[in-house]
């Protein structure tokens, strides 16, 4: 039997067809979850996809944490199920505590989209298992609210318990897609909780499972191998 | 104020009205009269006048566009023809693709944020309406000078518009132009399209049919969003305080559109609706009377029942308003409580505001009382034709007799290395990454090129890779030199990218942007560029299914210049045979496809190097385009070439220095002989495609070229780090990396 | 040193998305009694120098003219005490 | 029917590129003297009912939880008269 997905649709998720596609290709079951409902349908764990749920209108992710489904979501993460947010589904957990920090206007005022060099700072969570510490991968970016920022203290308790997951890698050329494109406070791309199975992040792994598909590049797809590793050996 | 109902309209024969302020002639109003047998109520003056404005009812340009009829080719591929919301190709595997381009130019120079998002937003309305998913958008802009400061308002905020738009609904942009020329500063021209996907059962077309069937308004509530902006604004004179106490510009809200396209998509998957059209220019004016029109039976509406976001509204007003974000389906009464609980659960409010009715007239009450009681095709397919008067400008043959051939070219190879510098970053030419980097490009995960790739390829069958290819282009200053032979060359350079990218082009949709009908030399670039275009299709067999029409682009007396816009679509079997535009590998052979004339008219390089615009354009032979076509359709299929990139503005040494920047290997390069240096690298003859040969292919590629009898000339070898022009100069990428790159971010960053 | 605060909201007759979105939120967490929600921009400009009618009067010409777009927005300038 | 206003601005360690952006733009446009600015977000909440003490506890409420994140913003709340 193989591990049970849940991608949440959102009004306004944009990304959660591909999820699904990023969940099968790895071999799981993608299991559709809707906003409306607070059953999570026995899923083994949950992806909150890229969008802009409700718009992203007031703040992005603001509205969509306070859906019956958030709600549940909320009490399984606590209690140890793997959780990742990609894009809008990472402003949904920093809006929902989940995750600290929070996610601004980028500093050049403008959605960026690019294929995005980033540096695996941690093997350590439910969703990079199937990396290595210091990897650079590359996938695609693509934001107008993502300069993560939280305070100081905040940011080296971060550093210090290991819990920075991808930080954009700037040692090479913007044409190459290095750079940190969004201003994010220590080049952070994507953090955990202290328990290492909520993870969220800006980039977009969702969009690099194919070869012949937008940058053609398949670094995205060991998030979703690194889970159903998990769940299937748990 | 009293209501005026058709009872007391029938009363007050003699009650003045105000027809001229609301756009009409004279002539038009007795017309109105006479159809009516009395004097049209307000709600129906407002009808009339808003259907009958030249955006609505193309009363100028209708003689002219009938020619795309007329001149169709023979075709297959084509399921629905112009006429509805847009046309749907046949594109293999039961799949139909359905796309349209259309303007929103002038609502766009007042708010570019704003006026470019509702652009975007009312495409992929039509083509929603057509029973199609929606799945990528594009979008050919043009400006003022790159430096004029005006610039710096309109194009973020355009861009900043589509992209926030495009975005938030989850549709890829895959490609569009950005061009910049004085001549579009008080008229930027910003053109959208959008593509959709369906299977050809799914195909909807806006008609009220079945009597007794429920009209259902759904989407956002009516407001007083762009009442007087058809037949005011988009029209006649063009200023920005109308008569209108309302607000010509509306806003858009794409989180609603975005419910709004989930919705329709999962009515249409549970067969729900047997008519619907999307509410745009015109609101529901155009979509009762256009549903009715082509409907069997008549319609009637309880106006006021419409959802509004202010009940200050008067009914003439809730019909004239172009609130964003709605929908009118036809319903069958069994169905309507399935319908509505679809609304409800995307959160979109729908209200039964009508049926469809036995006879033949559109009637509309308000609170008990008719106000309208019109026969529909009047209002909506009988709108007044005009033939206006044209005349080729007294400057045509001055123009074309300043020859851009005459004007002084590069001497040394230190000369055609600068000058091939300030091409590559002249504004035009310059990278336009920092447009389309704020555009996504990946949603939905059927992306296989996109921008800056010759055509943007969407897989829709992930099973079979079955694709579809579209690119658009469009020359201003070529049409101006020659309006017929500019709007061939547009479609030429159109159909060129879709089949550099390995799709077989099967149909064109065309937005066509000119200045005031009223003005002969105009309306004779129009009349030239339509039976250009016509004549074009005919040759290539690719038929016009829909388009646009946009005039009184001007400043003025000075009209823009004749700007037809063309968009190709084609298809492609297996989207993993795509053909993209880098060089990407080392030592692979260069070859030049295609004739290199002494062809400078209109060049980026007499714009550039001599700010001249002149002479006579590049020269056009369709038929040679159909065989370069061929060619490149074929080695991709058969896995001949790894790269191609289509020649257009810039001419050669533009194509190279894209290919080696995007693949980042550099190119050695030998003129061929018989040709100088110059004209190798900056002429602009039509026809022409660079392809990179791995070795081992070179003879079957050759042989192939050869048997067909298409030119193909070895140019050249992917190598190094430079493009290095043997015996005259080499530029090491870098350095025409930070030309090409730098350009816009410094005049916009 | 003084303080402007220039308050720039959609014209009432224009739609306003964003505080249409938070209004139909606010039942679902709870709030009842808010009949309508609008979401404009708020800037506080510091000024150099007295705010007098000159200064004012140019502030009110910069709002006018790039703050707010006229054609879609009100705005309203105060001086902050 | 009372209006009330929830005035939200990022709190001041914060970098704010709107209003930056708008400050650089300012010189250009010929508008000299303005030393910062800050650009926020304004919702007016139209209050059915009183605005008593218990209907401004409860909008506090409202712009704490949702109206404002307060890992970044502060708020204000007043009511207009
Ligand atoms: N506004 C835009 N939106 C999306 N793509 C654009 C836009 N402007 C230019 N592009 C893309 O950039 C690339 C280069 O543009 P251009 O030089 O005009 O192409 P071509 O001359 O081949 O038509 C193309 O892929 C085009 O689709
Ligand atoms: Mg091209």
């Amino acid at each position: 039997m193989t591990a049970r997905i849940g991608v949440v649709t959102f009004p306004g998720s944009l990304d959660d067809h591909d999820t699904r596609r990023a969940v099968r290709a790895a071999g799981a079951e993608a299991v559709p979850l809707w906003h409306r409902d607070k059953d999570l349908k026995q899923v083994d764990a949950v992806v909150l996809p890229g969008g802009f749920s409700y718009g992203d209108y007031l703040r992005a992710g603001a509205i969509s944490r306070f859906s019956p489904v958030m709600g549940t979501i909320i009490e399984q993460a606590k209690a140890g199920m793997p959780v990742l947010g990609i894009c809008n589904g990472f402003q949904v957990l920093t809006e929902a505590h989940l995750l600290p920090g929070a996610m601004l206007r980028n500093t050049a005022l403008h959605f960026v989209c690019r294929d995005q060099k980033l540096t695996v700072e941690s093997a350590g969570t439910a969703w990079t298992a199937d990396y290595t510490a210091g990897q650079e991968i590359s996938i695609p970016l693509k934001n107008i609210d993502g300069r993560y920022t939280a305070d100081e203290r905040t940011l080296d308790e971060l550093e210090a318990e290991g819990r920075v997951v991808f930080r954009y890698a700037t040692a090479g050329p913007a044409a190459e897609g290095y750079g940190n494109p969004n201003g994010s406070l220590r080049d952070i791309a994507g953090v955990t909780n202290e328990a290492g199975n909520v993870v969220g992040l800006m980039p977009h792994p969702e969009h690099a499972v194919e070869s012949l598909i937008g940058t053609g590049r398949t670094d995205g797809l060991a998030f979703f191998t690194s889970v159903l590793n998990r769940l299937v050996t748990a | 104020m009293t209501l005026d109902t058709v009872k007391h309209a029938e009363q007050t024969p003699d009650a003045g009205q105000p027809w001229k302020e609301l756009g009409l002639k004279e002539d038009e109003y007795q017309r109105i009269r006479d159809i009516l047998g009395r004097r049209p109520t307000g709600a129906e003056l407002a009808m009339y006048s808003v259907m009958w404005s030249e955006h609505c009812s193309y009363k100028s340009s209708k003689v002219h566009l009938r020619q795309f009829g007329e001149k169709a080719p023979r075709t297959d591929a084509l399921l629905v023809g112009i006429g509805e919301n847009a046309g749907v190709v046949d594109v293999g595997q039961g799949y139909a693709v359905t796309f349209k381009i259309e303007s929103h130019n002038h609502p766009s120079y007042i708010e570019p944020y704003q006026g470019a998002a509702t652009g975007v937003g009312g495409i992929v309305r039509d083509i929603l309406a057509m029973g199609a998913r929606p799945v990528a958008v594009m979008d050919p802009l043009r400006f003022g000078a790159a430096d004029h400061p005006d610039t710096k308002r309109v194009l973020p905020g355009v861009v900043a518009g589509v992209g926030g738009y495009g975005n938030c609904l989850g549709l890829p942009n895959i490609g569009g132009e950005v061009v910049f020329d004085p001549c579009y500063q008080g008229n930027p021209l910003v053109n959208a399209l959008c593509v959709g996907v369906m299977k050809h059962e799914d195909i909807h077309l806006a008609k009220a049919s079945g009597v007794g069937n429920k009209v259902v308004l759904y989407g956002a509530r009516t407001g007083g969003d762009g009442i007087g902006g058809v037949s005011v604004l988009a029209s006649e004179t063009f200023e920005a305080s109308g008569p209108s106490r309302r607000p010509a510009v509306q806003v858009g809200d794409p989180f609603q559109e975005k419910l709004l396209i989930e919705c329709t998509l999962e009515i249409f998957r549970e067969k729900l609706v047997a008519g619907i059209q999307d509410l745009g220019g015109a609101g529901l004016s155009c979509a009762t009377s256009e549903l009715a029109s082509a409907g069997s039976g008549g319609m009637r509406i309880e106006l006021d029942t419409v959802p509004l976001r202010d009940s200050s509204l008067s009914p003439e007003e809730i019909l004239m308003s172009e609130s964003q974000e709605r929908m009118c389906a036809i319903v069958e009464p069994d169905k309507v409580d399935r319908f509505l609980e679809i609304c409800e659960k995307w959160d979109v409010i729908a209200t039964v505001i009508g049926e469809v009715t036995e006879g033949s007239r559109l009637e509309i009450h308000w609170h008990g009382e008719q106000i309208v009681d019109v026969p529909p095709r009047s209002v909506a397919h009988e709108g007044p034709t005009y033939h206006r008067p044209y005349e080729r400008p007294s400057w045509q043959d001055e123009l074309q007799a300043d020859d851009a051939g005459a004007l002084p070219r590069p001497v040394s190879g230190e000369e055609l290395r600068a000058q091939v510098l300030r091409l590559v970053g002249s504004p035009n030419q310059a990278s336009k990454a920092w447009v389309t980097d704020q555009y996504d490009r990946f949603v939905q995960g059927n992306t296989v090129l996109a921008q800056p790739e010759d055509s943007g390829v969407i897989r829709i069958d992930p099973e079979t890779g079955l694709g579809v290819a579209v690119a658009t282009d469009g020359n201003g200053r070529y049409a101006k030199l020659d309006p017929y032979t500019g709007a061939q060359l547009a479609l030429a350079e159109a159909y060129r990218n879709v089949a550099a990218t390995g799709a077989r082009p099967l149909a064109v949709s065309d937005c066509l942007n000119f200045g005031s009908p009223e003005d002969p030399a105009v309306m004779w670039q129009f009349a030239e560029a339509t039976r250009g275009l016509a004549d074009g299709c005919l040759a290539l067999g690719t038929p016009v299914t829909g388009g646009n029409v946009s005039l009184y682009n001007q400043t003025g007396d000075t009209a823009i210049h004749p700007t037809p816009v063309v968009a190709v679509l084609g298809v492609i079997d297996d989207v993993s045979r795509r053909t993209p535009m880098a060089f990407a590998g080392q030592g692979q052979l260069i070859y030049l496809l295609g004739e290199t004339r002494e062809e400078f008219g209109g060049s980026a390089w007499s714009q550039v190097v001599h700010g001249h615009l002149g002479g006579l354009p590049p020269a056009v032979d369709l038929e040679r385009e159909k065989l370069l076509a061929e060619i490149l359709i074929s080695a991709s299929r058969d896995g001949m070439i790894d790269a191609a990139h289509d020649l257009s503005d810039g001419g050669l040494i533009q194509a190279v220095t894209e290919s080696c920047l995007r693949g980042g290997l550099g190119a050695r390069l030998v003129v061929p002989d018989g040709l100088s240096a110059f004209t190798f690298l900056f002429s602009e003859s039509a026809g022409r495609a660079i392809v990179a040969v791995p070795r081992s292919e070179e003879l079957r590629f050759t042989d192939m070229c050869g048997a067909r009898g298409l030119p193909a000339a070895r140019i050249g070898v992917v190598d190094g780090d430079a493009i290095d022009v043997q015996g005259e100069f080499s530029l090491p990428l870098a350095e025409l990396r930070s030309a090409h790159e730098e350009t816009i971010p410094a005049l916009l960053g | 040193m003084a303080r402007v605060v220039v308050d720039v909201m959609l014209k009432p007759e224009i739609l306003d998305p964003q505080g249409q979105a938070v209004q139909r939120a606010l039942p679902r967490l709870g709030f009842a009694g808010i009949t309508d929600v609008r979401q404009g921009k708020r800037f506080e400009l510091e000024v150099d120098g007295p705010v007098d009618d000159a200064a004012l009067a140019r502030i009110r010409e910069m709002a006018e003219t790039f703050l707010a777009n006229t054609v879609i927005e009100d705005f309203n300038v105060k001086v902050e005490s």
